[in-house]
């Protein structure tokens, strides 16, 4: 790792990095998103789910889905640095996330219907 | 595979004036995002096939008909310890670059540690999980369920196995003072894998563990 | 030239052209078609005709002056935009009616016919008549058929070009595929999807009747073999793995291994295919068949009752075989020399063929054609 | 961790700057002008192998019932024609001009990563290797090229020739997208001051939007292949319908890849014709931003569309109307692009040389290909044309009518700038003559077999369906086909025998290549130019009276270069053998598979700690 990187890069940047402080926060944040993810599931699903659990539990993947998009979109913009770096970086990460989520959902969709409708019986 | 021991070869401005490894693993990165998305798609797809035996299926314990008692294969305390590792380790290694920028040695060796130390927990509580999912009779061949599973999680497993590996040759570079602020990009391009196969746990975690 | 060409492409030369239907669902897609090839032609002609036009207008010579030099030019670039966009509309709504039409299943008054694909032949079984046969398709014509499809092993896609597209057909699910045919005749058909050595040999013929003709050929289907003495052990069906139910059908076999089969059938192992009530012309060399039909280890893998007609075996069902007109899934001619020389030695006329040589003399199978030959 | 041997030649080469020769200077070159060669010689020979493969499936196919070829034999020579031919053909000869062309085209003097520029070379030349060492075991993959579920696992296909197959592509997955990544920063980063990217050549243009297409393409059919490995080597029932497994999803996740593919393959083409096409026309090329803009939707509607590889399968008529309308939507674009070229050399000076005969040679025939694709758009008539050679036609006529055509205009077009040598005019015409009778003899009357029945992927066809006299004269037109590329042959011994004789802008060229030497010295430039506009070449003839002055050779003292090395080569030897231990994990245990990675991570490790240069 001897290569001679250009000091400009790092440094340039190093001014408006956030503080330390704020990384700290954003972990924190990070923790209690992770804690409320699987305190949700213990109260719907797991060994403690009561009834009002369970009238919960339509809501589950969506608020799920949500709490982990909540803690990728924290993780990249402020530890990835994605916030307040360069927008081409957001480009060259954002562009494939959306085409790889596109893939995901259509796989799904078209996998679903042949099990709905093609099945053979 | 970046190419990462090689800066600007040329002593001249990029066009963009962004650093050619930064971009590089950002790329990368992006296409990564197919591959994994490619694995969570046949996940989602095969979670729910059990045609070729009876098995232990992920959140329920099942009687088989033959009186074999299978326990409930996920335990989610230890996958959650799992992604607090290696969301702590996130923050870990964010702190470390802040050191190395700011010329802290010391710093840098200590949050790029315990980073290290993150990994191979969770590597380590990988391994545990996988032997123990094997005891409880779920393997790579037992049903769909278990090889898309191995296969999703044993993927990230790699990639942070890998990323342990890199960030240890930094660490000892930094050991042996040769990451000064200067260059501390060597640091910030690691740190950005790391940081994405942090991102890539955070949606496995959900969607394979606790959604049913 | 163009003669030729023309000549060439007069589909009346083809027996399995696609560009003569004779069924409602092919001329669906033929409408289509042609809708589309006449504006690819026209696109054609005009484009290229453009395009020749520039080659030799704008010829240059090394020193001439240089020319105007234009970037762009943004109302022809919106024209030449647009114009194929509404084109393409143009072509996209008969598309999107096709796509609905040719995806209605009709029910009620059809005639279903369940195909089941094999490496490297076609099994086809009707539900609701109780028979079953191969390689050659029987269907009344100004009938819906509605066919329902599946595979024993591999993929492979059914394909009557003169009356339909083709379909996949898949192991773990069912494909369907209608039409009505409108002319009575025999035409060949072919699987589409490659599907192992023998792709290439993997024909059927489409033998559409009059319905009286059909209905005679159904009765006389019917009384081809008595109900087995045994029930076969019918394999499930190869879908069922897809059932949700925790536990429920584990571990389907694909299909026998035919090797395997062939080895237990030459060891004498009843496979539950029975003989079939015999035919008229009992001479000396249909006895002798008869009992070749079994040592040789034929029962193992073919059944000769049309009727309940075991499910699963390797081999073709050969309860009308002496009156088929092509042996081999639609490769060769169904000639007695034909059929004697596929008993002595199918790898040699179909390399790579699931039915192995059985070491069958020049003797034994002329009785054997002499038996086969009666099934009819 | 360099060796003194490599320093060596790094201070001879900076001290008197003379290229270093001989085979060690060609194994350890990180030059990408040399890796160029490298890729374009090497594919070029592939070509050769899977054109060959081609005419002994056209001598098999020339008459009915012909046993000239086995069936096993027939089946296993057309999946390695259209796997060579895609993987060991046409993308490796665009790589050949991304790695030659574009550091030129941007003014650079390097990609951004030598090494790994080497390293994508060395793994692909292992991966082509490994592929055809299948023949020597007589066990050629022969499924098929796009390999369809479940016909591959190992109860259907229990021999070796699927595992070549699927190891293989997952080696030339790994070189793809390395140089995809490589290419992708090296033009976003490193053009010559004033090079914005709309000022761009049009190849360097769409070789970036390729380079995205693999970056997102390439990780499914990893991860498709990855599936297949594990189902025959692991005992997983991915794709095995016995186990719960799904066939369909196979083809899902390789159209996913696949599509993408196919523009993968046809977009440097395009670009290449840009090129040719101003140049050719004394004219600038016709609405430079509605190219990009249309190559880039191209590539973005290229991800919507695969399922109209599969409309057979019966996906219902919701998925059906989906994909057949993004898949005609395609055709705006590439009419925007077409109409954009004859644009071009409307109202130009047309000057007759050989590359802008294959240039327009290209337009004339992508048109038929494009055309009969929009035919199989439509799903109901798609349900006929599928698995017909019709479309065999379809894919020829974009592919070789397309691609070949503009890589070969290509090759005659920036030939003096990589040899230094003029290529003969008379038999350059003399090929494009015959390769474009050959070309139409022997691909148009599939069109007509194709609609009157005759299934692809055949060894053979019956007497009586009326397929014999096509197919023959289809035959002979192959041997047309392959003769024009003798003639070609013998084009290029001749004039390697003569002199260095092409001056450094032969054609009164537009973009920075024409600027300096041909060929190129290593370092490119001696001074690294600065653009001003989207034709910089001829701005700056315009400005200097219509000529500028022969670039001089120079001694290139102080221009620093990156150093040679051999980790590259190490490392891809370290995948090969990782790839071999896995296929033979049977015979000699993880043995293969442990020294394959050991020699792979010290080939990574020496090479990340190496200086650079
Ligand atoms: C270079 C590669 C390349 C390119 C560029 C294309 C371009 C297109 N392809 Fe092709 N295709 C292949 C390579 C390619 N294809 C291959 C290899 C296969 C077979 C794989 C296999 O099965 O082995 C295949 C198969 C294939 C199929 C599946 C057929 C089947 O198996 O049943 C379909 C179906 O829709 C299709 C459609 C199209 C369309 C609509 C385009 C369009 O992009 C074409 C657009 C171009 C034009 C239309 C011409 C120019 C436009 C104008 C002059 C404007 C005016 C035009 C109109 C208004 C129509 N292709
Ligand atoms: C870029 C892609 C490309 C190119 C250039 C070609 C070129 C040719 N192709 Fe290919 N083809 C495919 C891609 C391509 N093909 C694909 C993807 C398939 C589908 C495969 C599948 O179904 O899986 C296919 C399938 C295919 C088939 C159908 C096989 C079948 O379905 O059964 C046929 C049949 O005629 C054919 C013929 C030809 C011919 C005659 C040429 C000619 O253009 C070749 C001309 C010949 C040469 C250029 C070689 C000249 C050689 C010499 C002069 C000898 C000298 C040799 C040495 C020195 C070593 N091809
Ligand atoms: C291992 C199983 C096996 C055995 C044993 C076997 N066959 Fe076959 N047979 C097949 C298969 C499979 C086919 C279909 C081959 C094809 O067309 O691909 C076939 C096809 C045939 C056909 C052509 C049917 C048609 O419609 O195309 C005839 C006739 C036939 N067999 C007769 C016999 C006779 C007679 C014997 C005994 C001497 C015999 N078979 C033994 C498997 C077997
Ligand atoms: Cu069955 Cu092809
Ligand atoms: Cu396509």
């Amino acid at each position: 790792m001897d290569a001679h990187a250009p000091p400009t890069a790092a440094a340039a940047h190093d001014a408006d990095h956030p503080s330390s402080g704020v990384y700290v926060k954003i972990g924190v944040v990070l923790f209690v998103l992770t804690a409320l993810e699987v305190g949700l599931y213990e109260f719907t699903y797991g060994g403690h789910a009561g009834p009002a659990g369970q009238t919960l539990q339509p809501f589950f993947i969506p608020v799920l889905l949500l709490l982990s998009a909540a803690k990728f979109a924290l993780v990249a913009m402020y530890y990835m640095h994605l916030k307040q770096d360069h927008r081409l970086f957001s480009g060259v990460f954002v562009f494939p996330l959306v085409i790889a989520t596109v893939v995901i959902v259509s796989l799904i969709v078209l996998q679903a219907y042949h099990f709905a409708f093609a099945r053979s019986g | 595979m970046a190419d990462h021991a090689h800066a600007l070869e040329h002593g001249l401005e990029t066009s963009t004036g962004l650093d050619n490894r930064k971009l590089a693993i950002w790329t990368f990165i992006g296409s990564e995002c197919l591959f994994f998305a490619s694995l969570i798609s046949n996940f989602l797809v095969h979670k729910r096939t059990w045609p070729s035996g009876p098995g232990p299926f992920p959140h329920d314990a099942w009687v088989s008909p033959s009186g074999q008692h299978f326990e409930p294969i996920i335990e989610i305390p230890l996958v959650t310890l799992g992604t607090a590792l290696l969301l702590f380790s996130s923050l870990f290694v964010v702190l470390a670059l802040a050191n190395a920028q700011r010329g802290n040695r010391k710093g840098l060796l200590l949050w790029l540690g315990l980073t290290l130390l993150c990994g191979f927990f969770f590597v380590g509580m990988q391994v545990y999980e996988f032997s123990h999912f094997v005891h409880k009779g779920l393997t790579l061949k037992s049903n769909l369920y278990g090889a898309s599973f191995f296969t999703l999680t044993g993927f990230h497993g790699t990639h942070v196995t890998l990323g342990v590996i890199w960030l240890l040759t930094l660490w000892i570079e930094a050991f042996r003072g040769k990451i000064p602020p200067a260059k501390s990009l060597n640091l910030e391009i690691a740190a950005l894998y790391w940081h994405f196969v942090d991102v890539v746990w955070i949606v496995i975690f959900p969607v394979v563990y606790l959604i049913q | 030239m163009l003669v030729l060409l023309v000549a060439a492409c007069s589909p009346d030369k083809y027996a399995q052209t696609t560009l003569k239907p004779i069924s409602d669902f092919a001329r669906i897609g033929d409408d289509i078609q042609t809708t589309t090839l006449y504006w690819a032609f026209g696109v054609f002609v005009l484009v290229e005709g453009a395009l020749l036009y520039a080659i030799f207008r704008f010829r240059g010579k090394p020193n001439d002056a240089e020319p105007r030099q234009v970037h762009g030019n943004t109302m022809i670039e919106i024209v030449w935009t647009v114009i194929p966009a509404l084109i393409l509309a143009a072509i996209a709504v008969p598309t999107v009616r096709g796509i609905f039409e040719t995806n209605v299943i009709p029910e009620g008054e059809s005639l279903t016919v369940e195909v089941i694909g094999h490496q490297w032949w076609w099994e086809f079984r009707y539900p609701d008549l109780n028979i079953t046969t191969a390689n050659e398709v029987h269907i009344p014509v100004g009938q819906t058929v509605a066919f329902r499809m599946h595979t024993a092993d591999v993929v492979h896609s059914f394909w009557p070009p003169r009356f339909a597209g083709k379909r996949d057909v898949f192991p773990n699910r069912q494909t369907r595929l209608w039409f009505k045919a409108e002319e009575a005749g025999e035409y060949p058909g072919q699987c589409a999807e490659f599907c192992g050595i023998q792709h290439a040999r993997m024909a059927f013929r489409v033998r559409a009747q009059t319905p009286e003709e059909f209905q005679n050929w159904v009765s006389h289907m019917q009384t081809l073999g008595p109900k087995p003495a045994k029930a076969a052990a019918a394999p499930a069906a190869p879908d069922s793995v897809r059932t949700a139910s925790v536990g429920a059908n584990l571990q389907a076999p694909e299909s026998p291994d035919p090797r395997n089969s062939a080895r237990q059938a030459a060891a004498g192992r009843d496979s539950g295919a029975t003989v079939s009530a015999p035919m008229p012309p009992q001479d000396a060399a249909y006895g002798a068949g008869e009992k070749l039909f079994r040592a040789k280890g034929c029962v193992g893998c073919h059944a000769l009752n049309a009727v309940d007609a075991p499910k699963g075996l390797i081999g073709p069902n050969l309860a009308n075989i002496g009156g088929r007109s092509y042996i081999g899934a639609g490769s060769f001619k169904n000639t007695d020399e034909n059929l004697a020389r596929w008993i002595r030695d199918p790898q040699g006329m179909k390399v790579g063929v699931l039915m192995p040589n059985l070491g069958v003399t020049a003797e034994e199978a002329r009785s054997l054609v002499a038996y086969l030959r009666a099934h009819r | 961790m360099a060796t003194t041997a490599l320093d060596q030649q790094r201070g001879h080469a900076t001290a008197g700057h003379a290229e270093p020769t001989g085979l060690w200077s060609w194994l350890t070159t990180v030059d990408h002008k040399r890796i160029g060669i490298l890729y374009g010689a090497t594919a070029f020979f592939f070509f050769l192998v899977g054109g060959l493969e081609a005419i002994l499936l056209r001598l098999q196919l020339g008459s009915a019932n012909n046993t000239f070829l086995s069936p096993e034999l027939y089946n296993q020579l057309f999946t390695m024609h259209g796997t060579t031919m895609i993987f060991l053909a046409i993308m490796p000869l665009s790589a050949m001009f991304f790695n030659f062309m574009i550091p030129l085209q941007i003014g650079a003097r390097d990609v951004a990563f030598p090494r790994l520029n080497a390293f994508s070379y060395w793994v692909f030349l292992l991966g082509g290797l490994f592929l055809n060492s299948s023949f020597l075991f007589g066990a050629a993959p022969n499924q098929g090229w796009y390999g369809y579920a479940n016909l591959t696992s190992r109860q259907y296909s229990p021999g070796m020739n699927v595992d070549f197959w699927m190891l293989g592509l997952q080696i030339l997955g790994v070189a793809s997208l390395a140089a995809a990544v490589n290419f992708f920063v090296t033009i976003l980063n490193m053009r010559a001051p004033g090079m914005k990217m709309m000022r761009m050549p049009m190849f360097t243009w769409m070789s970036f939007i390729t380079q995205i297409l693999l970056l997102l393409a390439f990780p499914v059919i990893t991860v498709a292949l990855i599936l297949l490995m594990f189902d025959r080597f692991f005992g997983t029932h991915f794709f095995v319908p016995s186990g719960g497994g799904d066939p369909l999803l196979w083809q899902h996740l390789f159209w996913i890849f696949g599509h993408p593919e196919v523009y993968i393959l046809v977009l440097p083409a395009f670009g290449i014709v840009s090129e040719i096409l101003p140049v050719f026309s004394r004219k600038p090329l016709f609405g430079y931003a509605a190219m990009v803009f249309s190559g880039a939707f191209i590539a973005f509607l290229g991800f919507g569309v695969w399922s109209h590889h599969m409309f057979t399968t019966g996906m219902g008529p919701i998925a059906d109307t989906f994909f057949a309308l993004s898949t005609m939507l395609i055709a705006v674009p590439t009419g925007v692009k077409i109409f954009n070229w004859m644009g071009t050399i409307w109202g130009g000076s047309i000057q007759y040389r050989t590359p802008i005969y294959f240039a327009l040679g290209f337009i004339a025939m992508f048109i038929i290909g494009g055309l009969s694709g929009v035919m199989h758009s439509s799903p109901p008539a798609d349900l006929q044309q599928n698995d017909t050679y019709f479309v065999v036609a379809h894919f020829h006529y974009v592919l070789f009518g397309g691609s070949i055509f503009a890589l070969t205009g290509g090759a005659y077009y920036w030939w003096p700038k990589m040899f230094g040598r003029m290529l003969n005019e008379g038999l350059g015409k003399v090929h494009f003559w015959l390769m474009l009778i050959g070309f139409n003899v022997t691909f148009f009357p599939m069109h007509i077999l194709g609609l009157n029945g005759m299934p692809r992927r055949v060894y053979t066809y019956p007497e009586g369906l009326g397929f014999e006299t096509l197919n023959q004269i289809e035959t002979a037109g192959s041997l047309i086909l392959g003769f024009s590329f003798l003639v070609f042959l013998v084009n290029i011994v001749l004039t390697w025998r003569g002199p260095r004789n092409a001056p450094a802008d032969p054609w009164n060229g537009a973009t920075l290549e024409w600027a300096i030497p041909s060929p190129p010295q290593e370092w490119n430039f001696a001074e690294i130019p600065t653009v001003h506009g989207r034709d910089p070449l001829w701005e700056m003839k315009r400005e200097h009276g219509g000529q500028v002055p022969e670039p001089a050779r120079v001694s290139g003292q102080g221009i620093h270069l990156p150093n040679p090395s051999y980790w590259p080569l190490v490392s891809a030897i370290g995948l090969m053998v990782l790839m071999v231990g896995l296929m033979a994990a049977s015979l000699v245990g993880p043995w293969g598979v442990v020294a394959g990675l050991s020699v792979l991570f010290i080939g990574v490790f020496n090479w990340a700690f190496e200086p650079a240069g």
